[in-house]
């Protein structure tokens, strides 16, 4: 619903993931993670509606926003042109470049090049996927080829499969990336960028532009009050300073912005 | 597994009984009303429901959980997630159940019916207290049966974000990446509660055996 | 108009959905017959404790999830150094649990096949397999075909699990084509009427050996 | 034609499928007499039973129960509605070949039951009732019993106190002995000579000869459907006028 | 005792469940010879002929089929494996009172199965053996039949050809007619009678006096596991020597 819908109902229908740190991942039992520190701000910067938030798994995630049932995706998802055609970004939260992950001490892979014919996992329907052809065109450059590609409901699944052999290389937005070498420095290491720039941002249904206006209006609070760059470093170890200001909603703006 | 990784497979299978629980009875209710309207043979809908039933029995539930949680809200009806899992559970296990009352009517003896209106019982009063109870009791072992079924498609309710028994096994080992004791842990538990209806259903068939003319 | 032809437009993924998921049935179903018929032999050898076993797997089986035995098999062996692509593990978990339960049918066959056939059979001077093979399985196979074809429906459903450990059968399929094209109830519409069609077909197949059996006089209700 | 007729069956005509296997019978039944209902396999001896209290349905003649036509509305002119058929069937006891009795409940609450829901009887003078009939027909001792434990014999006998419990007008018997063992033929036999004593008003089908001719006050004998021979026992079984009961008494060798 | 006994059964005893069912029975076939043992219900009889073929274990005593012992290696003292009794099995044909034929097979796979798989015959002459003995028993006309179709009379003359095809030195019967209607029993009598002018050794469990009197070479009467009475038919029929024999034909009526 759009601003005046979730006023009227005093209800913000907030969708988070369960499975995606450092974005949203469950300790003991309860929600943590970047966008639950968000979710907090949140709640200081409004008191016209109270927050509902649900947790469901990737899959779907961004069908059940696009179809209206749920108001806007807390998440980390990332801008792609299919998901630009049905819905709109809020001004991104942070810097998304795709790398690649292999398992630590896992010398056939030194750069890009590497890659090739070896075997990746991603998440199915995800960002990653989509701009794969990126990838594609690259190895290309140097003779090389995509290998076989495995498609996972969620990443931790990737990632154990890559820690046991299954996998040679997991692909990742950057700050995922960081936090599963950070926490695994033994079992994992980051590899090189396989994509152009990418953001991280909020999907809001294309039928909620005030909604949209009014969450980036949050955004913009939180870089001015400093919040932002707080909680980026606290959870991504670096800050992001020059994303853009304003919504993305069309494939063109993407594209410049991104620099595809 | 530490006693924290426990305690949230406990919730996990407490998740997993209640929505079976509630998808349980509204699906034996719905498939002995089901069976019933199909004695009545009315024509489209004798069909609709023979369609209906066909296309049930080869589903993955899954499949149909998928559907129903992500589509219906195409079609402006707005689900949430365990109004769709206890749906999409009910909708599977209806088809079953009402297969198993149908068969239970059918095999009826039409003598107890002569027997019933010839002490000047109406319809219903012999529905009621002598058809209903004894379908009841041949339908009860086959129904037990079908709710252990029930039970072990369960866990096709954790691809919508249910924190059922089998989703909680992600949440650990997503933390401590070690899958396995979670893993065995859930079995576990899922080996007592499935065994529990076990046990129900070797009851319930002596119990049946009373009615053996 | 536009979204059917979204669908169109990734008809391979389904075909190779198609393809994967009947693959993984009918192997399934071929393998987990021969496990039922193999473990009925053992079984009547009689054998005390290979039979305690073999009942203590088939009660284990009877009552543990089909997915929560392909997780064991994916993500669980790895951690003591099993480990398997997603397809074989998905192979070998519908083949050992729907084995247990074709096996679980035979032996409910079995016990009230008459004792009769099978002393005609040793009396005529049959060895124990040539009266398992020739006599005893026959006579199993046809009288518990309606409730094989039950089995069989189960692990046809079974098999879309295993998109959760990454197979890219007919659910997986119309999974990542909603979540590219937003498309949802096409998708999984498309994913039913493949499942319905592999159905239909098997329920056909039944049929057809149904009424083979029946001529010989084994009656199903 | 007495005005005092427990049952009245007047040209009454049945088919199945256009076969007649009913034509033109008329029979009155006087109340406190015991009819028996004799013939060949499929004469029509069920149906004709079983048209008296509306379980077929006749295509042709009239059927009373004291004053009150059967299955038809005679204000209206119209079938009667199912409620109306329970409050005759009521008045009308029937035990079968089969016994019927419910095997979920016991003996018991197969008595019970009918006095409860139908008769809206309280649940204890129903007890009270039903616990009399059962010492009626000797089988007080196996009130908790189910069904499924009793001897053929012992449920015609429950069946029977299950009728009897309605205080009914008219019993109908249909070969209530034809599916008990030769030793247990004589027991129901017994509870049923008993009744007739009793003055209860009776019409049995029966292929017993010796209760026919013993017990009953009236003796017919249905032939294709068609009602020959109607006298009392006495001389159908020694003076049988038409050839065919002649025939018939001849190849039972009685 | 001749050396060319078919079948010898020394001192043989045999108990279910602690209780003796067969106690030192002795009993001598020889070639040719058709014996019929007679006996109450529950005397020891499909007992006995079970023990011939080795479907029962007997705990003491020896059974010899030509100058082969059953059930026993004679060299080695112990139990024979599966293979040897296959072995002997083959030689000895058993007809039962229930027929046993496979219903999965029809009337002519029912005759070759044993001959493909046990005998190792090729399939054409299995094949041509299994329509001859069809023929014998007049059962070729239903050949594509399955057993389902079949009469009880006609199932039992399958079940004879399907033993005869396997060539024994011996055929056994148990109750071969008991389970027919009246009408059918006839005719697999006949069929019997055959084979006994042919030459065929039988051992026969019956209740048909009248065959074991025209067709028999020996009578053997068993009473509570004991062989109490065995003669020629007609000393058997006429002057029996023990009294319980007397009184078993005597009820009998004959
Ligand atoms: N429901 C029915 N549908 C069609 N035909 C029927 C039906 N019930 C009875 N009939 C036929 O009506 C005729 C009379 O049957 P009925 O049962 O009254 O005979 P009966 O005298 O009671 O015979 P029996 O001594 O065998 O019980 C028979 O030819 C029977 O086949
Ligand atoms: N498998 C068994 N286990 C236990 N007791 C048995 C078994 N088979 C037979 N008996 C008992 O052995 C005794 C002899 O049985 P057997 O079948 O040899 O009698 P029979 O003379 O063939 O009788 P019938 O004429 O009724 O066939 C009976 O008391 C029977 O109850
Ligand atoms: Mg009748
Ligand atoms: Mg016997």
């Amino acid at each position: 619903a759009d601003l005046p819908a979730i006023e009227k109902s005093g209800v913000l229908k907030v969708v988070t993931e369960d499975n995606y740190a450092p974005f949203n991942f469950i300790t003991n039992g309860k929600p943590d993670g970047f966008n639950k520190d968000v979710l907090v701000e949140l709640k200081k910067y409004t008191h016209k509606f109270k927050i509902k938030q649900s947790i469901l798994p990737w899959t779907g995630l961004l069908a059940a926003v696009s179809s209206g049932q749920y108001d806007v995706a807390i998440t980390g998802a990332l801008i792609t042109d299919d998901r630009l055609k049905a819905l709109n970004f809020v001004a991104p939260l942070a810097s998304a470049q795709d790398f690649y992950v292999k398992r630590a001490g896992d010398n056939r892979i030194k750069s890009v090049a590497d890659l090739s014919g070896k075997t990746l996992g991603v998440q199915a329907g995800s960002a990653l996927l989509a701009r794969l052809p990126e990838l594609v065109v690259m190895l290309a450059k140097t003779g090389g080829k995509l290998g076989k590609v495995v498609q996972y409901q969620s990443y931790p699944e990737a990632y154990a499969d890559l820690a046991n052999g299954r996998l040679d290389y997991v692909i990742n937005a950057v700050i995922s990336v960081n936090d599963v070498v950070k926490k695994h420095p033994n079992i994992f290491a980051k590899g090189q960028a396989v994509s152009g720039h990418g953001f991280v941002a909020w999907p809001v249904p294309k039928s909620s532009p005030k909604l949209l206006a009014f969450l980036d209006g949050f955004v913009k609070h939180l870089k001015d009050t400093g919040k932002l760059k707080e909680l980026q470093l606290k959870w991504f170890g670096q800050a992001f300073d020059n994303l853009p200001d304003q919504p993305i909603t069309n494939v063109e703006e993407f594209h410049r912005l991104a620099g595809i | 597994m530490d006693l924290n990784a426990w305690i949230l497979l406990l919730e996990g299978a407490w998740t997993t009984l209640w929505i079976s629980g509630v998808a349980i009875i509204i699906g034996v209710s719905a498939g002995l009303l089901i069976a019933l309207i199909r004695q009545k043979k009315i024509p489209i809908i004798e069909q609709l429901l023979t369609l209906y039933i066909s296309l049930v029995r080869s589903t993955p539930l899954i499949t149909l959980v998928l559907f129903l949680f992500l589509s219906l809200p195409a079609l402006g009806i707005h689900l949430e997630k365990h109004i769709a899992a206890i749906l999409s559970l009910a909708i599977n296990t209806a088809a079953f159940n009402a297969e198993i009352w149908r068969s239970a009517i059918r095999n009826f003896s039409k003598d107890q019916h002569e027997a019933a209106m010839s002490v000047g019982m109406t319809h219903w009063v012999f529905f009621r207290h002598i058809m209903l109870p004894q379908m009841i009791a041949v339908s009860l072992p086959p129904l037990v049966n079908e709710m252990s079924f029930l039970i072990k498609g369960s866990p096709a309710i954790a691809i919508i974000g249910i924190v059922d028994l089998t989703r909680v096994t992600n949440r650990i080992s997503a933390v401590t990446y070690q899958p396995l004791y979670p893993i065995l842990g859930a079995g576990l538990i899922y080996m007592i509660i499935v065994g529990v209806l076990v046990k129900l259903q070797y009851v319930a068939e002596k119990k049946a055996h009373r009615l053996a003319m | 108009m536009q979204q059917w032809s979204a669908i169109w437009g990734a008809r391979d993924i389904y075909i190779d959905g198609f393809f994967t998921t009947v693959y993984l049935f009918v192997t399934s179903s071929i393998l987990a017959f021969l496990l039922g018929c193999v473990f009925l032999y053992i079984h009547e050898g009689g054998k005390h404790l290979t039979n305690r076993l073999l009942m203590s797997f088939v009660s284990v089986m009877r009552t543990l999830p089909f997915l929560i035995l392909a997780y064991l098999m994916y993500y669980g062996l790895p951690q003591v150094g099993i480990r398997f692509e997603a397809g074989t593990a998905g192979l070998l978990a519908l083949w050992i649990y729907h084995g247990a339960y074709f096996f679980e049918i035979f032996r409910g066959q079995r016990i009230v096949m008459p004792k009769g056939l099978i002393e005609a059979a040793v009396a005529h001077g049959f060895r124990r397999h040539q009266v398992f093979i020739h006599i005893v399985l026959p006579y199993v196979t046809m009288s518990s075909l309606p409730l094989l074809g039950n089995q069989l429906i189960i692990c046809l459903k079974d098999t879309a699990f295993l998109c959760i450990i990454t197979v890219q059968e007919i659910t997986a399929a119309a999974n990542s084509v909603q979540a590219t094209y937003f498309i949802p109830m096409k998708a999984f519409v498309v994913a039913i009427a493949l499942y319905w069609i592999v159905g239909l077909g098997l329920e056909f197949g039944i049929r057809k050996m149904q009424l083979f059996s029946r001529k010989r006089g084994f009656m199903h209700v | 034609m007495s005005d005092d007729a427990a049952i009245r069956v007047v040209k009454l005509s049945k088919q199945f499928d256009g076969v007649e296997v009913l034509r033109d019978i008329n029979l009155t039944v006087e109340k406190g007499e015991v009819v028996s209902i004799l013939g060949s396999s499929g004469s029509g001896k069920s149906t004709l039973l079983r048209c008296m209290n509306w379980l077929e349905q006749p295509e042709r003649g009239k059927i009373f129960l004291g004053h009150e036509r059967i299955g038809v509305d005679e204000h209206t002119q119209h079938p009667m509605t199912n409620k109306q058929l329970s409050r005759i069937r009521e008045r009308v006891g029937m035990v079968f070949q089969s016994f019927n009795l419910w095997p979920h409940l016991n003996v018991l609450q197969n008595v019970i039951v009918s006095l409860v829901y139908v008769k809206k009887m309280a649940k204890s003078d129903a007890h009270q009732l039903a616990l009399r009939q059962l010492e009626k027909v000797g089988m007080l001792d196996k009130k908790d019993n189910y069904p499924i434990t009793l001897s053929g014999g012992q449920k015609q006998r429950v069946a029977i106190a299950r009728s009897l419990a309605m205080s009914p007008e008219v019993l109908l018997f249909d070969e209530p002995t034809s599916a008990l063992d030769p030793e247990r033929v004589g027991e129901v036999l017994a509870v049923m000579k008993q009744l007739s004593l009793e003055g209860y008003t009776m019409v049995v089908v029966t292929h017993e000869m010796e209760f026919a001719r013993m017990v009953s006050d009236k003796v017919v004998f249905l032939e294709q459907g068609k009602l020959i021979e109607q006298s009392d026992p006495e001389s159908f079984f020694n003076h049988p006028k038409s050839e065919r009961v002649q025939q018939f008494l001849k190849t039972l060798g009685s």
